[in-house]
């Protein structure tokens, strides 16, 4: 089969559905008409895309957690905490690295070395090891609802394996979690099997199973540029409504700047809805996740808790749907559940607080909301038509010409030309724009915002800034000033 | 082995980021500096299996394994890699790690213990800059200012 | 001598400090000569304003804690540590609640039992019973600058062994030490105390030693709209310049909504200014103080840093020169000094991470500048014209009249008619204006902000919003919505 | 003395702040909240000191004595006030005390255990809201739903 934008029909679907299920004994336990009547049964309160629906109608942001440990009793107790002590409207069961490489037999290593010490070995939860029945058990342990966060290029079994389940949203897609998670996955190969992902939701909305799936917004979380995971995230939301798709939400990690972030959240949820209309796509819901900073953080816990505060401000403000929350051990490790609950009750209190301060329409920020939307549109425009008309072909073309193009990512199919720097207030934005398709007035916009920043620190543009920039949030700045 | 080349000739590293880990910005740093210090680099990204830094090692008759582990998976992925060097002839190779590289917030201490029970010979806590590699790295190799 | 505002004359000042300093035995320690001398030795680093000019070029905000201990080796201690791991900028000395109401008697007990108990069992450094030398030690054992901060109605004893004993600033002044801080002191006796704290400076400066003199911002803590607390500080700032003063640092404490907050620095400082100049006091320097969210805190810590992330994250877009930082314990007690570290590394995160970010010059920040400034005006030239040009005798007559008047005062001299709301975007408005002299134009204004918060909330504007609005930040809000 | 009145009869307390205690917040609240609950309040605002509270305790014939400490003095200004009360005849009189108790963090149950030995029948930790203390102050007097 050839990659092209188009719903996967049914007996295709079929015959892959067998294959994936058998790709290791759980799939076994796979009975999709049960897991539609299973699904059917979940009440109201624990399922995500009625609450996501909920807070967009009221106007706040709800918190969510990352969390996964690898044995089930443990992902239990950690998840009731958080939800009790750490107040999560929304909890997640993050995925173990070996389980994202579809690795099952290291996830198994991992699973018994943990029972064995006593301690978890693996940086999440191995959910396609556990199986169906355990996934359940954990859903059922809660009160919100559970989303499924990962990382994994082919999540067919996992996706099959976790809506039966019983989550009730699934994180990523064929770019985002590729590009930032993969060194030689072909995009064509993870476009086609995330197809797959987007198709097994749609057949489940098709029985009156609503779920959520989210494009992984921050890419690789290290100063990427709003254009890029905005362009990223309207493709993954093309993508996936063609294959029947109803709730998406779409993601950003916090660039740092507070007229940046609040207008990259505004044009995100603008720019995505106006494509899906364009594309005929008229009945899909989108909402929006904001991330707390996703790049290096401090190690100290105190000043950690300050970054956390400035992303939950900043979540706030821009009215996101919900925010992910960091922790104050990032820069060590899986967080401690105490701590995963500190940066989650520092959050909530914050965008409980600021609910009502809501700045999505100053000046400022339209000027910067309307700059994004006008260089994701420049991406996507591009991107179609070197597709001819076929964004999934299209994606391919663009990557392999560094169209799209993610900061710092580890895949091979991606060109590492685009050089991101922050300007002298702390914005993202293009220190080397390598081959992005925009028009002479913003290049020329991003040129004098890093000729700007060259002035006032007394040194020419290059790449002494970007590892300045890299560093600077752990070493207590946003701009990496020269010292 | 002739571990004590010309002080000219530029020392070459082996640089990597072990097991199924993807994480990317580090590396490119640690790249970019090792470089700019004057060290001759192979850098093999992420995603790197024990086999591979050891065939990079060999190929390029490197003076130093650099292995990164940032997703905490560390412990797992770097278990036996001395042991390899040793069954591939190249058993007295400097081994350098660093990274995050247990699960979890540990006191660095107990982490370092553990990885030189497994053959490393420098051990790096969270948040090392390069600098402090490079130092040590002029200084095991007996480089200006070091012993031989 | 009846209170008026004119420079105290020399030997009326004499007359006054023979009494003062023989009102307790540590007072004669104080030899005026001598202490100049030793107030010109000490280094630059150690001089407040100095550093807090230096801030001011540079544009960044500087960092201070409350702290303050029984006794003198606990105090030097505890001062080292802020300044080490808590990275203070600034270093204050907290003064205990007996030193300022004059009883040092108590505080001499209170020592005795913190010696015994091996504990400090007063809130703050009991100065005045500790003497200069013990003051001096405190100075020299730290590199930064140290202020008194205290709350002393009648502060002119702690003044002098303060400036002898090497402190180069001191918090306070006749209206914002007097009406949150007692009970029945009148204002005339607080006035003419303060004009000689402010003369005694003033003959300091005229040997070449430059001082710090700061009017206490947020008064009361609780829903202090700008105009009053502004109105406060320019009185006291004309007040102290009038008796020579040259360095004053003006403060506000954050009310919580973004815009309000980073206007009210704005305009504090251009109507501190204004006034000096239209009262042609011109060599006097202004800088502005942010006080971290002073009303009730969350008792759960990490809700607490919530709050103290916002507030030097509105610290550093206002541009204040200096921010107090609160620290996790505030709803408990004096905080430990890992605790008031913690509060300061946060704190240092965030306005370090924002200095770039300063948003003083939007088209909101302006409007709601403007009014503030607007708002300031009535108030104070009404205290004018109650003074019939004497600015002393018109604060006197302007409390008494209710046109100055402190929401949730103590002192029987103050209106207490004024009652303070949140409108609808949390911006501290006023509920029931009292008598404070303002335009029709601005009156309507402060009623339609209640009206529409009341609107929204489908409820009468009233009382119960004061009290909501009293609890809403330690319960996690910041308007205090009905229940 | 009467410690059972007519139920009907409002019951009377003195409130106050101790000691050279300046917050006046709190205590605006609580007289609010306890009139609107039906007591006569008489409230002496704050930096009262214990003879303060007992002479209006006497010449009102209060049922209860409900004093505030925030500012960490508590445990100075607090003591033998119970005492103070057995001298001037009215030694049975409740006495409550809430606020921040003593100066620092410290774990509630040991500043309570402090507090009652001083006498205090009733010791409410920081942030206490009125309705507990008034829920508890029905109970103590007998009111609906307390014993007498
Ligand atoms: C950015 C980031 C990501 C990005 C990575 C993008 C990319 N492809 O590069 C994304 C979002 C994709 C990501 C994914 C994941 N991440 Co991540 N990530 C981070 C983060 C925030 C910053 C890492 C970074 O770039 N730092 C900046 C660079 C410059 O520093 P560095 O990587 O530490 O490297 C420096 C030093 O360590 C040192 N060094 C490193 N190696 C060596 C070796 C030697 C010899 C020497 C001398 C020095 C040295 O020098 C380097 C240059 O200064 C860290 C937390 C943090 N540090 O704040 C978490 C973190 C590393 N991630 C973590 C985890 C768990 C994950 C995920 C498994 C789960 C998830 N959260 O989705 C996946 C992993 C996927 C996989 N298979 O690897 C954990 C690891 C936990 C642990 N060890 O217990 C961390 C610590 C966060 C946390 N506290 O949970 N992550
Ligand atoms: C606002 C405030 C101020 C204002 C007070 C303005 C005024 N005149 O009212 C100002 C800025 C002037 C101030 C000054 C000082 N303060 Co102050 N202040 C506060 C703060 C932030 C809020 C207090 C408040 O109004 N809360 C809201 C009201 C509604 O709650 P409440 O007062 O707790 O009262 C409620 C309950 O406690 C309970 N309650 C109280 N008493 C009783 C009694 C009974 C019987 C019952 C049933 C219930 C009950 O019911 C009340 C209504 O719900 C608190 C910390 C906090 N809580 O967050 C510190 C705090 C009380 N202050 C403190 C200190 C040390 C001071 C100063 C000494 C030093 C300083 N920082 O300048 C001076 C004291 C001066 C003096 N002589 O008293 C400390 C006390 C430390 C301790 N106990 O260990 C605190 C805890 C801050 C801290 N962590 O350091 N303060």
């Amino acid at each position: 089969m050839t990659l092209s934008n188009h719903r996967l029909p049914h007996d295709e679907f079929a015959r892959i559905r067998a294959e994936v299920l058998a790709q290791w004994p759980t799939g076994a336990d796979v009975d999709f008409a049960e897991a539609v009547a299973y699904q059917r049964a979940i009440p109201d309160a624990r399922r995500l895309p009625l609450r996501l629906a909920a807070a967009a109608r009221e106007g706040t942001t709800l918190v969510q957690p990352r969390a996964g440990v690898a044995l089930v009793d443990d992902l239990v107790d950690l998840l009731r905490y958080l939800e009790k002590e750490g107040e999560a409207d929304l909890l997640p069961t993050t995925i173990d690295s070996y389980t994202r490489q579809n690795a099952y037999d290291d996830a198994a290593k991992g699973i018994e070395e943990s029972r064995a010490q006593g301690r978890s070995l693996l940086n999440g939860f191995p959910a396609v090891n556990h199986g169906v029945a355990a996934c359940r058990r954990v859903n059922e342990s809660v009160g919100v609802p559970v989303q499924v966060r990962h990382g994994t290029p082919d999540a067919r079994l996992l996706a099959e394996i976790s809506y039966a389940g019983g989550f009730t949203g699934f994180e990523g897609g064929g770019i985002s979690y590729n590009i930032p998670y993969a060194k030689k996955v072909p995009l064509e190969k993870t476009l086609a099997d995330w197809q797959y992902v987007d198709r097994l939701t749609g057949i489940y909305e098709e029985q009156g199973v609503s779920l959520d799936r989210e494009p992984f917004g921050p890419l690789t979380g290290t100063l990427v540029p709003p254009c890029i995971s905005h362009a990223v995230a309207v493709l993954e939301s093309l993508l996936a409504a063609e294959q029947g798709v109803r709730h998406l939400s779409v993601g950003y990690g916090q660039c740092g700047n507070l007229v940046q972030d609040i207008a990259a959240i505004r044009s995100l949820r603008l720019v995505t809805e106006e494509y899906l209309d364009r594309f005929g796509y008229r009945d899909v819901t989108v909402s929006t996740v904001f991330h707390q900073w996703m790049g290096g953080f401090p190690q100290d816990e105190a000043k950690a808790f300050g970054v956390i505060g400035w992303g939950a401000a900043a979540a706030a403000l821009s009215g996101a749907t919900k925010v992910i929350v960091k922790t104050p051990h990032e820069a060590f490790g899986v967080p401690t559940r105490e701590a995963n609950a500190a940066g989650l009750r520092a959050t909530k209190q914050l965008v409980v607080m600021l609910c009502d301060q809501k700045s999505t329409e100053t000046a400022e920020v339209r000027a910067e909301s309307d700059r994004i939307v006008a260089e994701t549109r420049c991406i996507l425009d591009r991107v179609a038509q070197l597709g001819e008309g076929d964004l999934a072909v299209g994606t391919v073309r663009a990557f392999a010409s560094g169209v799209l193009d993610v900061p710092f990512a580890p895949s091979r199919f991606n060109a590492g030309k685009v050089l991101p720097a922050r300007d002298d207030r702390g914005a993202v934005r293009l220190l080397e724009p390598g081959a992005l398709p925009f028009t002479k007035e913003l290049l020329d916009f991003h040129r004098s915002c890093m000729e700007g920043r060259a002035r006032h620190e007394k040194r020419e543009v290059g790449f002494q800034m970007v590892i300045d920039d890299i560093y600077a949030v752990s070493k207590g700045r946003l701009v990496g000033r020269p010292r | 082995m002739d571990d004590r080349k010309n002080e000219q000739e530029p020392r070459k590293v082996v640089l990597g980021v072990i097991g199924a880990d993807v994480h990317a910005v580090g590396n490119r740093i640690l790249e970019y500096s090792f470089r700019n210090a004057g060290f001759e680099v192979e850098n093999l990204g992420v995603m790197v299996s024990q086999e591979e830094f050891i065939a990079a090692a060999i190929e390029t008759a490197a003076d130093a394994i650099l292995v990164s582990s940032l997703y905490g998976h560390g412990e797992i992925d770097c278990r036996g890699l001395r042991g390899r060097c040793v069954e591939a002839g190249i058993g007295r190779i400097l081994l350098y790690v660093g990274g995050n590289l247990v699960v979890g917030k540990t006191p660095f201490a107990e982490v370092e213990r553990r990885f030189r029970e497994m053959g490393f010979d420098r051990v790096y806590p969270p948040g090392t800059l390069p600098e402090t590699g490079i130092a040590d790295l002029r200084c095991d190799l007996g480089g200006p200012g070091g012993a031989a």
